[in-house]
């Protein structure tokens, strides 16, 4: 029922998001907005499934593919955020811990030429390290997480940027960026099938791979660690009352440290997915902005209602629109309309606890009837 | 008629799901000194925030001086020159005690503050009526006594003559409830009208003049004092006879369960130690009490047995073990109970169910838990088992999120959750804070049950009443240290306040207490 | 009311002489690749009639280009832009799989394509060192011994442009034995932004006096410090004469005493053009460098109005374009050297990381 | 004084001021009681609007009002952009963090897309582009060897006026009381939630400048895709720095400024025989501040009651 309420929600809040996406695009230019805007936009990877020239070309779930390869890091992030959430921390870091991922498993595959499940892990211990420090810092010195969070990152970034550029083995200079994956170290490339299924060949798109999988799995236990389990238990009491946790026996230190470090684990593995996926590229040379990732974990986290399985759903949708973002008619219409309606989206979700709370009580002058029955049975 | 200053005719006022003021009528005489009695939540504080321009009623009108009247916000209110200190201050804790007194009302030049023209006229109030203050020291610095005399001066600085007190007796120590009752009495031989509402008939009893009485948001009556007795207002208060007397076996201690030797302990706020070179011990089978006036060392120095805060030097034994280093959850499972003096802040997980709350401690153990999973199950079944057993009141039973309880049924909540976990020695402290005769009789008896069942039970007060009720042996504590020791048998209260505001002290020794 | 489908779906087909174009990772006003060909695709369907659009992949991977490649195609777009070489690997993966498209690849080298180039795609280079041999070479001659160079991002084409400036100065400054000091360093970024002007007010102020700034739409930084100091501009890829405006009217002199060009937008158009008349072949399969020796590619503008030398002549211009036009002069077009190294007895060059 | 000495004031009194304004905005609504986490937001949307002004305002009017105007219009729009936030947190009781990062993401994401529908209504040839171009030269002028602009000046300006109205006046009083205990305000007649909308407008105001004054002092030309670089949280780390209050956020964003300028202008001082990267330079201001924050946050100055809706209702 709650759950429900809560869905309901955040369907409206996406609706009235692409309704204002609409109106936008129809700002900009009433004629086509419809075929060669909205349309696009929202079908996004949807259109070409169904349209007989991709089909023909045997392409058609190439969009869809480049959606979900797209979505695996977001999902990634969006669960690191949400799991701090529930701790009551706000990583705004994950940006940074992203980036130390993705220097973790690139530093793995290229110059050390490990396989991908060693990169794999590097990305996420570094991720790790990266969201421990955050955790140190306000679990010992009570430093608001927000603040260290935001230091992090750049020092995260200047550092790794630094590191990488001196580096013969990860800096191709001729492209100026760091060396691909899938050219240097074929082994390092997150595998394409599993049980015999080959994702990146059902929807040709190499970057899509079995990452997906990983992604949803991770999300399945999150959830389960959270809902299930002891730690995840102590590790709600201590977000929604730190001090009755203390009180109760639970070490607050301890698990504001280790939901740190776990929500930092989880961004670094994120950003290992996407760069272990073969051909993306970091470049270090950009130091003028931290990785969208991180900050679209936040956008995912908060769609998904902190919940991990939402995450996935939000993760997706995220990827979806802004595929559809860049499949409207460039010229005419910016591709950055897709972000303003998951932006607008976002904030319409800050409202949400008012919504539910407006649902709540439409449901129940429904059931108003039968409730006074009941009481006066007894 | 018009000799009414004040009256609030036929006022209701309803919240979401429940009515707090049911078609109450109060009428308010020049120059007298009202009480206003009731259980916990039977509406005394939402109608006097109805007649401070907090709410507004739903229904009824108010009158002042015989004209009726609309407060819409505390402005009207100050306007009408209706005053009231709340029952929580209302103090902003970073701003001087000067700055407090004239918020709202500041003089000023364009905006600009005038502080020099109010200061002079504070002092001439703080002296005339015999409130001192110092009117630099910031608010979170200065004794919850000076807190009060401040929020006095609030109102007597607005020019009020309606003055509203609630609860302003709750944090006094003995003395300074007396000081407060001969200033609402100088107050009102002024001409002022005082309102005010308490849960100590005593104190009724000594101060007012009449006395309205409240019950379940129902207007039950008004009586004078002089022809009316404690008991027959708490009959009226409740709606049927009520025990004030607890009936108590004489204690037979037994072993030492808790030994405290030469504690030493920081303090939370400031350089100095909260609690300096402490030894006592609680044996089985007894209650003892360390009673105390607020800030003097007995919050540090419960923190530092449960373990919630570090201690500087010391020992601490609990049944023959050092527990001097242990953690809180070591400590909990080996027999420590502890009933928090903040239910809200540490006592319950709001967010979280009653089931969930009922395990707090507890769900680590492999009745609840197999290999890091919690089995909910038994976790729900134990608490429904518990809130039968204990009588907790909630809508959806174990499933109840715990904010939407009353406070009264979080408090059983806790004690069930501590004595069921059955415990050696059970801390306790101010178990019956801002709770009615009713809720206090039934926690009082609980705990006298524990003490008859042999457990060991050291019990934090700063209500004399319950000191002298409950224990067995009581403790003064004063700047941290112990400064006297007593069978509750043989101490008075007025022996108590001396030790406690430090006029007497004995030499106690670790010795002296065994 | 809005997005009345009466647009006739006709029209928005695509029809076979329409142009599309994919990004790099800039924007498609970057003032370097991608802006430069995107007004060559601009001006050809202008002129034409024809319709155009761009497309931006979502990921700086091959991937995302390829899907990108993907849908222009499918589309109905038979002819695509690809500017960059970034584009080798997508161009590798996508070239046999759509041969009835014509694909032309800017900056893509070989090395870039690792791959035999199908007969759908053509690769065009430019010597860019020749520019900035010229540049450089200038620069020295019309008397200017402090001189800098701003790198927008160290990507090949960037350093080419570095390496020929660096060779031309040297030259110059043997030739004409003085003692020239030269910074060289790289933004970053092929923007500019407080920080890049900081710097640059930084060199000005130390007494540079001629900045080559070298990558999109980074002269804006050096443009912004230049002027209390009386500093100058050398511009790229463009002649950017113009830029200099505002700096006239506040400062009372134009900066940019040159630009270092390239003919991004006219082989833009010259090929499209050739396309629509059916000279294909004269393409297909081929990688085109363009060099001083092909025409005029690359070089100094020599207009009038942007000549703003004070000592150097057109004529001393023709003389060394003409030297380097038939070989005599021979300009290294490696990348990823040390330029510090290059510093001789009359040439110092400092690296700033 | 040496040339690198000159310039490395004048950046750090560039990027200092820029810093200062937002970071004051900040602390006005932090002691109003909302944490307002959406200054990137609003300095971006501030930037984008003034800057739009001066693109459009006619070149003829006298440059006093040009600039007046354009400043005028960054401080609104930053206004009414914060309104978003202040309606959303504080009559909707929404979680202001939440509220905050949605701002941030939409601002970039509306700058974009105005910014590029002004470039293809401005131009025929449809430019998709996300840069504004526009001319700075009203705004600076030179006072002996320092380039000064308009915004160092009325910077200075407001922080004097900022102390004075916090900590001197009755507006200041009343602000404040409302970040530290709302009930308590709310008990003397102080309406809370317009105390809170005062905070975080003021906030928006001064951010909105702020915006302005880091994008046009130092290039004409600015790519909006960047919005305004972490400089708004730039400014929230400096504002806890400076513990909310005016004197020491000055201070404070100095310190960092220092540091930003010398990451740029190093290799134009005696510190260029370091031979280090900038890369370094950028890093120290964050490391310093951690290092600052791990020895003074034992005693925070918070307002108490920030980031906690106000519920008149609530007891
Ligand atoms: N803001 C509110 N919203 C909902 N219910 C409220 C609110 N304020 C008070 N109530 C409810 O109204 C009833 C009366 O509350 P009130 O605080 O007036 O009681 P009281 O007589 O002052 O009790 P106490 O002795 O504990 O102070 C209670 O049941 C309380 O829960
Ligand atoms: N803010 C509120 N909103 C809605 N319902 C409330 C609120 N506060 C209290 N209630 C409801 O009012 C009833 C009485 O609550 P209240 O806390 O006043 O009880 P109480 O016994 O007076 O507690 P206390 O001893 O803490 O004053 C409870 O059923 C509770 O659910
Ligand atoms: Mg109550
Ligand atoms: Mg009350």
């Amino acid at each position: 029922m709650k759950k429900g309420i809560a869905i309901i929600s955040s369907i409206v809040c996406i609706l009235v998001g692409l309704l204002f996406g609409l109106i936008l695009l129809c700002i900009i230019d009433p004629a086509d907005s419809i075929s060669l805007g909205f349309s696009p936009l929202i079908l996004s990877g949807l259109s070409t499934a169904f349209d007989p020239n991709w089909i023909a070309a045997g392409t058609n779930l190439m969009k869809l593919g480049q959606e979900i390869a797209n979505a695996m890091p977001i999902i990634m992030t969006g669960l690191s955020v949400a799991f701090a959430f529930k701790m009551g921390l706000f990583n705004i870091g994950a940006a940074g811990q992203y980036t130390l991922g993705a220097f973790g498993a690139l530093y793995c595959a290229l110059v050390l030429k490990c396989p991908w499940y060693v990169c794999l892990l590097a990305a996420t211990l570094l991720g790790a390290i990266w969201g421990m420090l955050p955790g140190l810092l306000k679990a010992y010195l009570n430093i608001n997480e927000v603040i260290s969070c935001i230091m992090l990152n750049w020092i995260g970034l200047y550092g790794v940027n630094t590191i990488m550029c001196s580096n013969d083995k990860m800096f191709n200079s001729s492209q100026a960026k760091a060396y691909q994956v899938g050219v240097v170290n074929k082994s390092a490339l997150i595998p394409d099938s599993i049980f015999g299924w080959n994702i990146s060949e059902t929807f040709n798109y190499a970057a899509t791979n079995t990452g997906i999988i990983f992604a949803v799995v991770i999300a399945i236990i999150i959830l389960i660690v959270l809902n299930k389990t002891t730690f995840g238990y102590e590790l709600k009491a201590c977000g929604y009352n730190k001090d009755a946790a203390k009180y109760a026996g639970i070490n607050d230190k301890r698990n504001i440290i280790l939901a740190m470090v776990i929500s930092g684990a989880l961004a670094g593995f994120g950003a290992g997915l996407f760069y272990l996926s073969g051909t993306v590229q970091w470049n270090p040379l950009d130091s003028t902005a931290l990785p969208a990732a991180g900050f679209d974990g936040i956008t995912v986290a908060l769609l998904g209602l902190v919940n991990p399985i939402g995450c996935i759903f939000s993760g997706l949708f995220i990827s979806h629109i802004s595929v559809g973002g860049t499949m409207m008619q460039q010229s005419i219409f910016p591709s950055e309309i897709s972000q303003l309606i998951t932006g607008l989206i976002v904030y319409l979700c800050a409202f949400s606890p008012i919504m539910q709370e407006k649902l709540t009580k439409l449901f129940e002058a429904h059931k108003k009837i039968k409730h006074d029955v009941n009481k006066e049975e007894k | 008629m018009a000799d009414y200053v004040i009256e609030m005719l036929g006022i209701s006022k309803y919240f979401p799901g429940i009515k707090a003021n049911d078609n109450i009528t109060l009428q308010l005489k020049r120059g007298e000194i009202h009480a206003l009695l009731g259980e916990n939540g039977a509406g005394k504080s939402t109608l006097m925030s109805i007649l401070f321009g907090l709410y507004q009623p739903d229904e009824g009108v108010i009158k002042k001086d015989g004209k009726v009247v609309k407060i819409n916000n505390p402005n009207d209110a100050n306007d009408l020159r209706i005053g009231m200190v709340h029952q929580h201050f209302k103090l902003v804790e970073c701003y001087s005690v000067l700055d407090n007194i004239i918020l709202g009302v500041e003089p000023n030049v364009a905006g600009i503050l005038q502080k020099q023209e109010a200061r002079s006229k504070i002092m001439e109030l703080s002296e005339k009526y015999g409130l001192q203050i110092d009117p630099d020291a910031i608010v979170e610095n200065i004794t919850v006594g000076m807190q009060q005399r401040v929020e006095i001066l609030k109102m007597l600085y607005r020019d009020n003559d309606v003055l509203i007190f609630d609860e302003p007796t709750a944090v006094l120590t003995p003395q300074e409830i007396t000081e407060l009752m001969s200033i609402m009495k100088k107050l009102a031989t002024e001409g002022k009208s005082i309102l005010f509402i308490s849960h100590k008939l005593a104190e009724i009893m000594t101060v007012a003049d009449r006395c309205s009485v409240l019950r379940k948001g129902k207007y039950i009556g008004t009586v004078d004092i002089k022809d009316t007795t404690a008991e027959g207002l708490s009959t009226m208060m409740v709606g049927r006879k009520v025990n004030l007397k607890l009936e108590k076996k004489e204690a037979t201690p037994g072993e030492v369960i808790l030994d405290v030797n030469n504690l030493t302990v920081a303090s939370n706020s400031s350089k100095k130690d909260a609690v300096k070179n402490v030894s006592f011990n609680v044996k089985r089978g007894e209650i003892v009490c360390i009673a105390g006036i607020e800030g003097n060392g007995q919050a540090e120095l419960i923190q530092a047995i449960t373990g919630l805060s570090k201690q500087k030097k010391g020992k601490l034994t609990l049944c023959d073990k050092d527990i001097s280093h242990e953690s809180i959850r070591y400590r909990s499972e080996h027999g420590m109970s502890h009933i928090p003096e903040d239910r809200h802040k540490h006592g319950l997980v709001l967010d979280y169910n009653l089931a969930q709350n009922i395990v707090l401690q507890r769900y680590r153990e492999p009745e609840f838990s197999k290999f890091g999973f919690i089995k909910f199950d038994a976790v729900k079944k134990y608490a429904e088992k518990l809130i039968q057993k204990f009588d907790v009141r909630c809508g959806q039973g174990a499933e109840t999120i715990v904010r939407s309880m009353s406070g009264g049924n979080q408090q059983k909540a806790i004690i069930a959750r501590e004595i069921d976990k059955n415990p050696e020695l059970l801390i306790t402290v101010q178990p019956t804070r801002g709770l009615d005769v009713g809720a206090i009789e039934y926690i009082h008896k609980a705990i006298l049950e524990q003490r008859d069942s042999g457990k060991a039970i050291l019990l934090v007060s700063l209500e004399l009443d319950e000191v002298m009720n409950l224990s067995d042996r009581i403790l003064v504590m004063y700047e941290g240290e112990l400064v006297g020791e007593f069978k509750s048998s043989e101490v008075d209260t007025e022996t108590l306040g001396l030790y406690m505001t430090g006029a007497k002290r004995d030499n106690i020794t670790k010795e002296a207490t065994k | 009311a809005c997005g009345s489908k009466s647009g006739s779906k006709a029209s928005k087909k695509i029809s076979k002489n329409d142009v599309a174009l994919i990004t790099d990772v800039g924007t498609i006003d970057d003032e370097s690749f991608n802006q430069a060909t995107w007004q060559g695709v601009k001006q050809y369907c202008k002129e034409n009639g024809f319709k155009c659009d761009y497309k931006k992949p979502t990921a700086d991977s091959t991937d995302a280009r390829v899907s990108s490649i993907t849908e222009a195609c499918s589309q109905g777009y038979k002819t695509i832009v690809l500017p960059g070489y970034l584009f080798g690997d997508a161009l590798a993966q996508v070239q046999d799989s759509f041969p009835d498209v014509k694909f032309i690849a800017i900056d893509v080298s070989k090395g870039d394509l690792k791959k035999n180039i199908s007969k759908n795609v053509v690769c065009f280079t430019f010597a860019e060192e020749q520019a900035g041999y010229l540049a450089g070479y200038a620069a020295v001659k019309d008397g200017y011994s402090k001189l800098g160079f701003l790198g927008g991002m160290k990507v090949p084409s960037v350093e080419r442009y570095g390496y020929g400036y660096l060779q031309g100065i040297k030259n110059a400054a043997n030739e004409t034995n003085t003692k020239v000091d030269v910074k060289y360093t790289y933004g970053g970024q092929f923007a500019a932004d407080d920080k890049i002007t900081a710097k640059m007010q930084g060199w000005y102020s130390a007494g540079t006096e001629v900045v080559f700034a070298c990558g999109g739409g980074i002269y804006g930084s050096p443009l912004e410090a230049c002027g209390q100091y009386k500093g100058k501009l050398i511009g790229v890829d463009v002649d950017q004469y113009s830029k200099g405006k505002k700096c006239e009217k506040q400062h009372g002199y134009n900066p940019f005493v040159t630009s270092a060009m390239k003919g991004l937008q006219n082989t833009t158009v010259s090929v499209l053009n050739d396309i629509k008349d059916g000279k294909w072949k004269k393409y297909g399969g081929n990688i085109m460098h363009y060099s001083l020796k092909d025409g005029d590619y690359v070089g100094l503008p020599t207009d009038d109005k942007s000549w703003n030398f004070q000592k150097f002549t057109k004529d001393e211009y023709n003389a060394i374009e003409a030297k380097v036009k038939d070989g005599s002069i021979k300009i290294d077009d490696s990348t990823n050297i040390d330029v510090e190294k290059l510093s001789d007895n009359n040439v110092k060059i400092s690296l700033i990381k | 004084m040496s040339a690198g000495l000159l310039i490395l004031i004048k950046f750090t009194l560039l990027s200092g001021i820029v810093l200062m304004y937002v970071a004051l905005g900040g602390c006005f609504s932090e002691h109003s009681g909302v944490i307002n986490i959406a200054l990137e937001g609003v300095m971006v949307i501030g930037g984008l609007f003034g800057i739009l002004t001066v693109c459009c305002i006619p070149k003829n009017l006298p440059s006093f009002l040009i600039v007046t105007i354009s400043i005028l219009v960054a401080m609104i729009s930053g206004m009414i952009y914060s309104s978003l936030l202040a309606f959303a947190s504080i009559n909707l009781k929404a979680d202001q963090t939440i509220g905050g990062t949605a701002l941030n993401i939409l601002a970039t994401a509306i700058a974009l897309v105005v910014v590029k529908h002004y470039n293809s209504t401005i131009t025929t040839n449809n430019a998709q582009s996300p840069k504004l171009n526009y001319d700075n030269s009203l705004f600076i002028f030179n006072v002996g060897p320092f380039t000064l602009n308009v915004f160092i000046i009325l910077g200075i300006v407001l922080l004097v006026l900022s102390y004075f109205v916090l900590y001197k006046t009755r507006f200041g009083l009343h602000l404040r009381a409302c970040g530290e205990h709302p009930q308590a305000a709310d008990s003397v007649g102080i309406n809370v939630y317009k105390m809170r909308w005062a905070g975080v407008l003021i906030s928006g105001a001064l951010a909105g400048i702020g915006g302005m004054a880091y994008i046009v002092p130092s290039v004409q030309e600015w790519n909006f895709e960047v919005g305004v670089g972490g400089m708004g949280f730039l400014a929230l780390a400096v504002m806890i720095f400076g513990k909310w209050n005016p004197g020491y956020i000055f201070l404070g964003s100095l310190f960092f400024a220092v540091f930003k300028s010398l990451a740029n202008i190093y290799d134009s001082t005696f510190l260029a025989s370091f031979h280090l990267t900038k890369e370094i330079y950028n890093m120290m201001p964050f490391i310093a501040s951690l290092v600052v924050l791990m020895f003074t946050s034992k005693n925070s100055k918070a307002p108490k009651a920030e980031g906690i809706p106000y519920d008149k209702g609530m007891r």
